[in-house]
C-alpha cells in the first residue's frame, strides 16, 4: 500500500483522485470494464481507488463512504442495485465530492445528488435485439417460437432486457415467447436450461439470450439436440464479447446487440470535467451498437475485448 | 413406615425398544419416608423404568399415580414440578457451564428474571459443604473429574424440594468416605419424610440403607421385599434367576511371591513421570503378570496416573522404559502399539461411541492398531465379539445394534472387551467394575486373575478397596495427587492399613475419613 | 482462590483460559487498526470507525441472534434471505402506501414466525437445522423475487429521517439511528444471555442437549425461542438494512449467512455451541467490517486479489487467534 | 401375508426408503405434465434424453458430495469445495488453452495433473488448518472458499477462457458405451471411495473419529490424519467435479464455476441420512441426495417454473423432502392412522436423542 494517499493532497500536485467502486468480477464483460477504467486511468494520469464490492450494495456503500473519508475529487461507481443510494449519495455531496455514475442507473428522485450517468440503456439493447427480430420475421405467416433465456432474476439487466424484447416483439402478434427461464448469466446455465426447452418444445424457432455467455452454452445443447444453430434455431444475444462475435463471425448466432464495456476514456473524461466544475450532461449513452453475421467477420478482427 | 399411602405408584408398566422389551408389566410403589433398593443385572430395565416414570420415555403401557392421582409426566422438566427430583445414571450435567450453575440451573434464584449469580454461587458453596465438597463454584464442571461430577448432580438433585428422590447408581464412582456422606444426607431426607428410590450394584450399600428392595430381571418384575426380609444370597438369587454358584468369591488368590514376579527387568518402568497441576512425578514398576493396585481417595489423581502412562495426556518430565528400553508413550497409538491399553472410567465422554454397533465398538482398538487398510476379516470380527459378548454375558446379545441403546453396564462391558481383544501386555483398567452388575463383576475378577496368570500385567484403579486388595500384587496409594506408598499385597495389608496410609499427613479438612 | 491445596493447582488457569480468546481477538483488532492508521493516512478519522459500525450495523444485530442460535449447537442459513425479505415487504408495502409503524410491525413480525416454524420444524420433527434453515433461506428469497423482480425504493418520511438522521459531535463526525439500535440490541441480547434463565438454558442446551433434557430445562421452548430470536434479529436487521439502503432489493444480502457465521465464529463462539459470548460476536462483526476497510482504503486491489487478500487477512488472524492460546473446547 | 407385510415394513423401514419415494414422486410429476419426460433414444449411438441430462448433470454434484460425505462424517465441513471446483477447471483450461495444440491427450492429461496436483496441496491445506492447527472447519475452509474464488480469477485472469479440446470434452459431454462419460466417472468415483471406506476399516475409523473424537484417541486412532484425508479426498473430489463442469461447456468461468455447489452438495448429504453432527455415513444415500437435487433444478426448467417462483418451488419441496425424511413426522400420521403402531418406525427415536 502507498501511505500518502487521502486526506485532500491529491489537488496539490494538479493530479485527480477518483474513487470507484465496480460491482465485482462476476463476467468477462466486467473485467472488460474494469480493465479499460484502469487503463484509462492511467493513460489520463488520474489516479485511481479500485474497489470490488463482489456484487453487492453494502459493500459499495462502505466503499463509497470510505472515499469521502480519504476525500477522494471525484467518486465513480456502477451501482449493483438501482434504489438505495440517497443517504450516502448525499454524504458525498455534502462532503463536496461529485458523484458519477457508470454501466448502471439509480433510481433517486433527487438528481442533483450526481453529476451524470455514463451506460448503456439496457432496455434500448432488447428493444434492438426485437426490432431486429421482428424485422427478420416480417414475413413469417405462422407462430415464431421463441425461447428466452433470462440473466440472473433480479438484476437490472435482465429486467430491462427483457421488458425492451418484449416491448418491441408485441409489434408482431406471430411472435410468442413460448418459454423464459434464468440461465444466471452463464454458459453453463445457459446450456442446461436449453437442454430443457428443447425436450419440451419440438419446434423452437428463436433464441433470445441475455448475454453471450448463455447464448454460448445454449449453443452446445442445441448443437447435441442434433439441430444446426443459426439456421434451425435463430439466435439473438447482448454484449458482443470476443467468443460471442466469433459464434456470430461463424454463422452460429445471427444477431448481437453491442453492450460496449470500454467506459473507461469517457469516464476519465468526465472526472477531469466535473472537477473542473465544467456541465456536463445528465446522461451519456454509451456508443454502442448492433452486430448482423457480416458485420461480425469485419469487426472481429479489430474487437479489443 | 408402610403404614401410610404410597407416594407414587407404577402399575402394569410395559416399554418396548425396537427389538428389545425392555420392561413388561412392572408394578413399582414407593412409600415416603423410605429408602427403595431397585435392584437387577445389568439390562434388567432399572433406568428405563425410572426414565419412564420421569417422561423421559412414553409407556407403552401402564400407569403411574403421584399422590393418588394418575401422572404423565411429558419429561423431566414436568416431573421436577411435581416434586421428583432424579440423578440418572450416567452424569447428565452440562460441563461447558459451571459447577454453581449446573446445581442451580432452570431454578436460579432472580431478582426481576435476572439471575443473581452472587447468591448461586453463595448458596451452590453452602450445598456441597454438606456434601463436604470445597470446590471452586464458577470453574467449568468439566474441569472436575467424573466422581466429583457424580456429586454435583447429587448436589443438584437433594437440592430441589422435592418429595421423591431418584438416584440411579450415584454411589458407583464414589469412594468409601464420599458413600457414607451421600448415606447421612440421604437419611436425613427420609426422615424429613422424602421417599428415595436407589439404585446400586453394591449389596452391601443395599442394605446398609435401604428399607426396602424391588427386584427386576430381564424387563419383568420379580418381587418387592422389605430388606429384613430377603438375605443378600436370596436377592442375588432373584436378580440372576438361579442358583448361587458362580458367586463362590474368588479366592484371595493374588498374595502371591510378589519377589518371584518382580524378578528380571519389568515390563513397564517409570521414573518421575508426572504433569504439572495433575499428579507429582512419580515411579512405578509393573511386572508381567503382576496387578498393580492404585488406592486412593477421589481426585486423589490415580486416573491422571493413569492417563499420563497411556499418553493421554502429555507429562511434562520422566521416563517410561517398556522391557528395559526407554520408550516414548506421548500418544495413546504409541502406547497401544507398545501394549499397553486403557479401560477409561468416563465411559461415555472417553469410551464409548455412541452411534457405532457393538460389535465396532469392540473392535476399535485392535482395528486402530492394525492400521485401516488391513481391515480385520469379517468371520474374524464376529468370532471375537461372539466370544467376548458370551463371556462378558454383553445384553442384548446382537452385536450389531448401535452401543447407544445398550444399559449402562453393558456398555462398560463392551469398553472391556475393546481392550480384552487387542491383548495388551499392561492393561490398565480405571474403575473397570463402575455400574457392573454383581455377577459380572466377579466375572470381571476373574478374568482379571487368569489374565495376570497368563503373564498380563493390569493396573487396577478402582474406588472399592476390597476389589482391589482382592486382585492386586501391590497397591500404590495415591493422596493429593503425589504417589505416597507402594505396598506389597501381604498378609499384613487391608484396607484400614491403606486407609492410614492415606489418611497420614493429609490434610486437617480429610481427617474424618 | 484461597481454598485449601485441593483445589489450588485445579483453578489456576481458569479465569485466562475463558477469557483469553475474546482478549487475544480485541488485541488483533486493535493492531490490524493500528497497521491501518500508519498505512493510511485518513484511516485515523473517527469517522472511519464510526462508518464501520454505521455499515455493519445490520450485520451486527443478525450476528447477534446467530450467536444465540449457534450457542445452542445449531445453524440457520436463512438470515441473509430474511433480511433482505423484510426489506421486500417493507418497501413494498410503503410503495403501496401502507402508514410506517404498521409496516414496522408487520415486517417485525414476519421474520419471527419464519424462526418459529423453523425451530418448531427442528424440534418437533428432529430435523437437522441445517437443512430447515436451507429450506428457510429459499422460502424467503423466493418470496423476495416473488414480490418484486427488481430493487423498490423506499420514499416514506419516517425511513428517510432514520436513514439520514446524523447523530454526531460538533466536528462532524456521526453515527446513524440505525447504531444506535444495533447497540441496544447487543445489550439487550448480552443481558439475556448472561443473566435470564433463557440465556443460560441456551448455554446449557449448547453444552450437552440430552443432559438439560435430563436436568428438567425447557430444551423444545428454548431451542424454538432461539431460532424465533434470530428471526426477530434477522427482520431488524432487515429493517435497519432498509433504512440504511432505502430500498428493498430481491437480491440483497446474498451470502450474508455466512459472513455472519463467519463473525460469530470469529468471535470465539464455538460452533458445536455451549460457549460464546455475544461482545466476541460484536469483536468478529470489527474485524470483518475492518477488513474491508483496510481493503478498499488501499484502492489499488484487483477485483480478485481483493477477494485473496480478504481470505489471507481472515486467515493471519484466526491463525493469530488461535496460537495466542485458544483452546476452543 | 405376514411375509408380504414384513418385507414391506423392512423396505419402508430402509434408510433410503424415503428419498428414493421423494424421487420417484418429482419424476412421476415430470412425467405426467410432460409425458416425454422419461423417454430416452438412442442418437449417433448416445443415449439422449431428460433422464440422462439429470444423471450426468449431476455428476458433478455427486463427486463434490461424495467427498463432503466423509467430511461430514469426520464432523466437520467443508465450505471450499466450490472454489476447488472452479480453481481446478481454471487450471486445466487454462493450461490447454495455451498450448498449441488443443486437442493431444498428453496436453489434457498433463493439465489434469496440474490441476489435480494444485487440489491436493489446496486440501492438504485445508486439511492442516483443520488437524493440526485445530481451527473450527466452518471457518478455516471459508478462507479458501473466499480467497479460492480469488485464485481462480487470477487464474484466468477474469476472463472467460474458452477452449477447442475435443479430450477434455470428453469429461463432460463423451460417451462411453453410449452413456456419458461423467455418469461413468461419478460411479467410478462412488464405487472407489465406496471400496476405500466400506473395503478397508477406514469407514469404520471416520466414523469413529466422526462419533467421539477423544474416545477414538483412546482407542488408539490417529484421527489427525483421518481428518486431514477427508479434506484432501473432498478436494480431490471436486477437482475433479471442476473438470466436468468445465468441459460442460468447454470454458473456465472462474466466477461462476462451482457457485454454491457446497450448499447443493451439504444439502445431498443431509438428504441421504448423514448427520451434519458427524458419524455414521451413507454414500449410497448422498448420491440419491444429489439426484433429487438435480431433479429438482431440471423439473424447474422443464416445467418452465418462472425465475421468480423457482425458489419458492425449490423452498416447498425441500420442506416436503425434509418432512418426509423425519421419523418423527411420519411418526404422527403413522400413530394417528393406526392405533397399534408397528415398533419399528415409531419408536425409532427415543424422545430422548436430540440430536445437537
Ligand atoms: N434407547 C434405547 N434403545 C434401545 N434399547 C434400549 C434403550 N435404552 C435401553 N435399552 C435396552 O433396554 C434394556 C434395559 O436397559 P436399562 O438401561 O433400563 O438397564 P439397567 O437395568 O439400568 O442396567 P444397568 O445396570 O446396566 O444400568 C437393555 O436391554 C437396553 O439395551
Ligand atoms: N476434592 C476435589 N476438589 C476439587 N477438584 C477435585 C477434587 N477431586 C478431584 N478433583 C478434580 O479431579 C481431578 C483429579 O482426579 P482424578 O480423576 O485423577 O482422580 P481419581 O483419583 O481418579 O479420582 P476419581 O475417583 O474422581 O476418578 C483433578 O484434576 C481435579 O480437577
Ligand atoms: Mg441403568
Ligand atoms: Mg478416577
Amino acid at each position: 500500500g502507498n501511505s500518502d494517499t487521502g486526506g485532500g493532497s491529491a489537488a496539490d500536485d494538479g493530479k485527480i483522485t477518483l474513487g470507484f467502486s465496480q460491482v465485482g468480477a462476476e463476467s468477462g464483460w466486467r473485467t472488460a470494464n474494469t480493465t479499460s477504467i484502469k487503463e484509462a486511468a492511467a493513460a489520463a494520469g488520474v489516479e485511481l481507488k479500485f474497489d470490488d464490492a463482489q456484487q453487492k450494495q453494502e459493500n459499495q456503500i462502505k466503499a463509497i463512504r470510505n472515499y469521502i473519508q480519504q476525500k477522494v475529487d471525484v467518486i465513480a461507481f456502477s451501482p449493483v442495485v438501482e434504489s438505495g443510494w440517497d443517504t450516502v449519495l448525499k454524504e458525498a455531496k455534502d462532503a463536496g465530492i461529485p458523484v458519477i455514475l457508470t454501466d448502471r442507473s439509480v433510481d433517486s428522485a433527487d438528481k442533483s445528488l450526481y453529476k451524470t450517468f455514463l451506460g448503456s440503456d439496457f432496455i434500448k439493447e432488447g428493444r434492438l435485439a426485437g426490432e431486429w427480430l421482428v424485422e427478420q420475421k416480417k414475413t413469417a405467416s405462422g407462430p415464431v417460437n421463441i425461447v428466452e433465456l433470462q440473466g440472473s432474476a433480479g438484476a437490472a439487466p435482465a429486467n430491462d432486457r427483457k421488458k425492451g424484447f418484449a416491448e418491441a416483439i408485441a409489434a408482431n402478434p406471430n411472435l410468442k415467447i413460448i418459454a423464459s427461464q434464468t440461465g444466471d448469466f452463464t454458459r453453463a446455465g445457459g446450456k442446461a436450461v436449453m437442454e430443457q426447452f428443447l425436450k419440451a418444445n419440438p419446434k423452437i424457432d428463436v433464441l433470445f439470450a441475455h448475454n453471450d455467455d448463455m447464448g454460448l452454452g445454449a449453443l452446445e445443447a442445441i448443437t447435441a439436440a442434433g439441430k444446426v444453430p443459426g439456421k434451425d434455431i435463430t439466435i439473438i444475444t447482448v454484449d458482443a464479447v470476443k467468443d460471442g462475435m466469433q459464434a456470430l463471425a461463424d454463422g452460429k448466432f445471427n444477431f448481437i446487440a453491442e453492450c460496449s464495456p470500454l467506459l473507461g476514456p469517457q469516464l476519465m473524461d468526465l472526472a477531469k470535467k466535473v472537477h473542473a466544475g465544467e456541465e456536463v450532461p445528465a446522461r451519456i449513452e454509451t456508443e454502442e451498437t448492433t452486430f448482423t453475421q457480416e458485420q461480425a467477420k469485419e469487426a472481429l478482427p479489430n474487437r479489443k475485448y | 413406615m408402610t403404614d401410610s399411602r404410597p407416594v407414587l405408584t407404577m402399575t402394569g408398566i410395559s416399554k418396548s425398544f425396537p427389538g428389545v422389551r425392555a420392561l413388561h408389566d412392572v408394578n413399582f410403589r414407593l412409600f415416603p419416608g423410605e429408602v427403595h433398593a431397585l435392584m437387577g443385572e445389568n439390562g434388567a430395565g432399572k433406568s428405563t423404568l425410572i426414565k419412564v416414570l420421569t417422561g423421559v420415555y412414553d409407556t407403552d403401557e401402564g400407569s403411574i399415580t403421584l399422590d393418588g392421582a394418575p401422572v404423565s409426566f411429558s419429561g423431566p422438566m414436568q416431573a421436577t414440578a411435581a416434586g421428583v427430583s432424579t440423578v440418572y445414571q450416567e452424569v447428565n450435567l452440562c460441563t461447558n457451564l459451571s459447577v454453581a450453575e449446573n446445581i442451580f440451573i432452570g431454578r436460579e434464584p432472580r431478582l426481576l428474571g435476572a439471575v443473581r449469580w452472587g447468591e448461586v454461587r453463595r448458596r451452590a458453596r453452602a450445598l456441597l459443604a454438606r456434601l463436604d465438597l470445597d470446590l471452586d463454584v464458577s470453574a467449568p464442571l468439566g474441569s472436575y473429574s467424573l466422581a466429583i461430577q457424580q456429586m454435583v448432580a447429587i448436589a443438584r438433585a437433594i437440592d430441589i424440594q422435592a418429595r421423591v428422590l431418584i438416584l440411579d447408581e450415584p454411589t458407583s464412582s464414589l469412594d468409601a468416605g464420599e458413600v457414607a456422606q451421600l448415606f447421612r444426607i440421604m437419611r436425613q431426607l427420609r426422615d424429613e419424610g422424602i421417599a428415595i428410590l436407589f439404585v446400586t450394584h453394591f449389596l452391601d450399600q443395599v442394605y446398609e440403607i435401604a428399607d426396602r428392595i424391588t427386584v427386576l430381571r430381564n424387563g419383568g418384575l420379580v418381587g418387592e421385599y422389605p430388606t429384613a426380609e430377603l438375605p443378600q444370597l436370596g436377592l442375588v438369587e432373584k436378580m440372576i434367576g438361579k442358583e448361587l454358584d458362580v458367586l463362590e468369591g474368588i479366592e484371595e488368590h493374588s498374595r502371591r511371591d510378589l519377589a518371584a514376579l518382580e524378578e528380571g527387568t519389568p515390563l513397564v518402568a517409570v521414573s518421575s513421570l508426572g504433569r504439572a497441576g495433575a499428579v507429582e512425578p512419580f515411579n512405578l514398576t509393573i511386572h508381567a503378570g503382576e496387578v498393580v493396585g492404585l488406592a486412593g481417595l477421589l481426585g486423589s489423581g490415580r486416573t491422571e496416573v493413569a492417563r499420563l502412562l497411556f499418553g493421554a495426556d502429555r507429562a511434562d518430565g520422566g521416563q517410561v522404559a517398556v522391557d528395559g528400553t526407554s520408550s516414548s508413550l506421548r500418544t495413546p497409538a504409541q502406547a497401544i502399539d507398545q501394549g499397553v491399553g486403557f479401560c477409561s472410567e468416563n465411559r461415555r465422554a472417553e469410551g464409548i461411541v455412541p452411534d457405532l454397533s457393538v460389535r465396532e465398538n469392540i473392535i476399535l482398538a485392535m482395528q486402530a492398531a492394525r492400521g485401516w487398510l488391513r481391515p480385520i476379516p469379517r468371520r474374524r470380527q464376529d468370532e471375537l465379539v461372539d466370544k467376548y459378548v458370551k463371556a462378558l454375558n454383553i445384553r442384548p446379545a446382537d452385536p450389531e445394534v448401535p452401543v447407544r441403546n445398550l444399559s449402562g453396564g453393558n456398555q462398560q462391558k463392551v469398553l472391556l472387551a475393546r481392550w480384552l481383544i487387542t491383548e495388551p501386555r499392561l492393561l490398565i483398567l480405571d474403575e473397570p467394575t463402575r455400574g457392573i452388575d454383581i455377577g459380572a463383576k466377579t466375572e470381571i475378577q476373574k478374568l482379571v486373575t487368569q489374565l495376570s496368570d497368563g503373564g498380563m500385567a493390569v493396573l487396577f484403579i478402582s474406588a472399592e478397596l476390597e476389589e482391589v486388595l482382592r486382585l492386586s500384587h501391590k497397591v500404590a496409594v495415591m493422596r493429593d495427587r503425589q504417589m505416597v506408598a507402594q505396598l506389597a499385597n501381604d498378609d499384613g495389608l487391608d484396607a484400614d492399613r491403606i486407609m492410614q496410609t492415606i489418611a497420614s499427613g493429609s490434610h486437617r479438612e480429610e481427617e474424618d475419613r | 482462590m484461597t481454598t485449601g491445596s485441593l483445589t489450588a493447582g485445579r483453578t489456576r488457569l481458569r479465569l485466562p483460559r475463558r477469557q483469553i480468546p475474546v482478549l487475544a481477538t480485541l488485541a488483533l483488532l486493535l493492531v490490524m487498526y493500528g497497521v491501518g492508521v500508519s498505512q493510511y493516512q485518513a484511516f485515523s478519522n473517527v469517522q472511519v470507525i464510526f462508518n464501520v459500525f454505521i455499515d455493519n450495523g445490520f450485520l451486527l444485530v443478525v450476528a447477534v441472534g446467530m450467536t444465540f442460535v449457534i450457542l445452542t449447537g445449531g445453524i440457520d442459513l436463512s438470515v441473509g434471505s430474511v433480511v433482505a425479505m423484510t426489506a421486500m415487504v417493507s418497501a413494498s408495502l410503503l410503495q403501496q402506501g401502507l402508514p410506517a409503524a404498521l409496516v414496522l410491525v408487520i415486517a417485525l413480525l414476519i421474520g419471527p414466525t419464519l424462526g418459529l416454524l423453523m425451530g418448531c420444524a427442528i424440534h418437533f420433527f428432529d430435523i437437522q437445522p441445517f437443512i430447515v434453515t436451507l429450506a428457510g433461506m429459499f422460502f424467503a428469497r423466493g418470496m423476495c423475487t416473488f414480490i418484486s423482480g427488481s430493487s423498490i425504493p423506499i420514499t416514506d418520511g419516517f425511513w428517510t429521517r432514520m436513514s439520514q438522521e446524523r447523530i454526531g459531535d460538533p466536528r462532524g463526525n456521526f453515527v446513524s439511528i440505525s447504531v444506535l439500535i444495533a447497540f441496544a440490541v447487543v445489550v439487550v441480547a448480552a443481558y439475556t444471555l448472561a443473566y435470564t434463565r433463557l440465556g443460560r438454558n441456551v448455554h446449557a442446551i449448547g453444552g450437552n442437549p440430552q443432559s438439560a433434557l435430563l436436568m428438567g430445562l425447557p430444551v423444545g421452548r428454548t431451542r424454538i425461542a432461539v431460532y424465533t430470536i434470530s428471526g426477530l434479529c434477522s427482520a431488524i436487521g432487515g429493517i435497519l438494512l432498509s433504512f440504511y439502503t432505502l430500498s428493498g432489493a430481491p437480491l440483497i444480502g446474498v451470502g450474508m449467512e455466512l459472513d455472519v457465521i463467519a463473525a460469530v465464529v470469529i468471535g470465539g463462539t464455538v460452533l458445536t455451541g455451549g460457549s460464546g459470548y455475544v461482545f466476541g460476536t460484536v469483536l468478529g462483526v470489527l474485524v470483518l467490517g475492518v477488513i474491508q476497510t483496510l481493503i478498499t482504503f488501499d484502492g489499488s486491489l484487483n477485483s480478485w486479489w481483493t477477494k485473496i487478500v480478504i481470505g489471507g487477512l481472515l486467515f493471519a488472524f484466526i491463525l493469530l487467534q488461535r496460537l495466542i492460546g485458544i483452546r476452543y473446547k | 401375508m405376514n411375509d408380504t407385510m414384513g418385507r414391506y415394513r423392512t423396505m419402508v423401514g430402509h434408510r433410503l426408503f424415503w428419498p428414493a419415494a421423494v424421487l420417484v414422486v418429482m419424476l412421476a410429476a415430470n412425467t405426467v405434465y410432460r409425458p416425454g419426460f422419461l423417454s430416452v433414444e438412442l442418437k449417433d449411438g448416445h443415449l439422449y434424453g431428460t433422464p440422462i441430462d439429470i444423471l450426468r448433470l449431476s455428476a458433478p454434484l455427486i463427486l463434490v458430495a461424495l467427498g463432503m460425505t466423509v467430511v461430514i462424517s469426520t464432523g466437520g465441513i467443508d465450505l471450499s469445495v466450490g472454489s476447488m471446483c472452479a480453481i481446478s477447471g481454471a487450471i486445466a483450461c487454462m493450461y490447454i488453452s495455451q498450448q498449441p495444440d488443443q486437442n493431444s491427450l498428453p496436453v489434457v492429461l498433463t493439465a489434469l495433473a496440474m490441476a489435480l496436483g494444485v487440489a491436493l496441496v489446496l486440501g492438504a491445506w485445508n486439511g492442516v488448518l483443520v488437524a493440526v492447527i485445530g481451527i473450527q472447519p466452518i471457518i478455516a475452509t471459508l478462507i479458501l472458499m473466499v480467497a479460492g474464488r480469488g485464485l481462480a480469477q487470477l487464474i484466468t485472469e477474469g476472463q472467460i477462457i474458452t477452449i477447442n479440446s475435443e479430450p477434455y470434452r470428453a469429461i463432460g459431454l463423451g460417451h462411453v458405451l453410449t452413456l456419458p462419460l461423467a455418469i461413468l466417472i461419478a460411479l467410478a468415483a462412488a464405487l472407489l471411495v465406496g471400496a476405500f471406506t466400506r473395503r478397508t476399516a477406514l469407514g469404520m475409523i471416520i466414523e469413529s473419529v466422526g462419533g467421539n473424537a477423544e474416545a477414538s484417541r483412546l482407542a488408539g486412532i490417529r484421527s489427525g490424519r483421518v481428518i486431514f484425508l477427508a479434506y484432501v479426498l473432498s478436494a480431490v473430489c471436486a477437482a475433479v467435479a471442476g473438470f466436468m463442469m468445465t468441459a460442460n461447456v468447454s470454458s473456465a468461468d472462474g466466477n461462476a464455476a462451482g457457485l454454491w455447489v457446497e450448499l447443493d452438495a451439504i444439502l445431498a448429504v443431509v438428504i441421504g441420512g448423514t448427520s451434519l453432527a458427524g458419524g455414521r455415513f451413507f454414500l449410497s444415500g448422498t448420491i440419491l441426495g444429489a439426484l433429487i437435487i438435480q431433479t429438482l433444478t431440471t423439473t424447474v426448467y422443464a416445467m418452465n417454473i418462472s425465475p421468480q417462483t423457482s425458489l419458492l418451488f425449490k423452498a416447498v419441496v425441500v420442506i416436503a423432502v425434509c418432512l418426509i425424511q423425519a421419523p418423527a413426522f411420519r411418526a404422527r400420521f403413522t400413530r394417528r392412522r393406526s392405533s397399534a403402531p408397528p415398533p419399528s418406525t415409531v419408536t425409532d427415536s427415543p424422545k430422548e436423542q436430540v440430536p445437537a
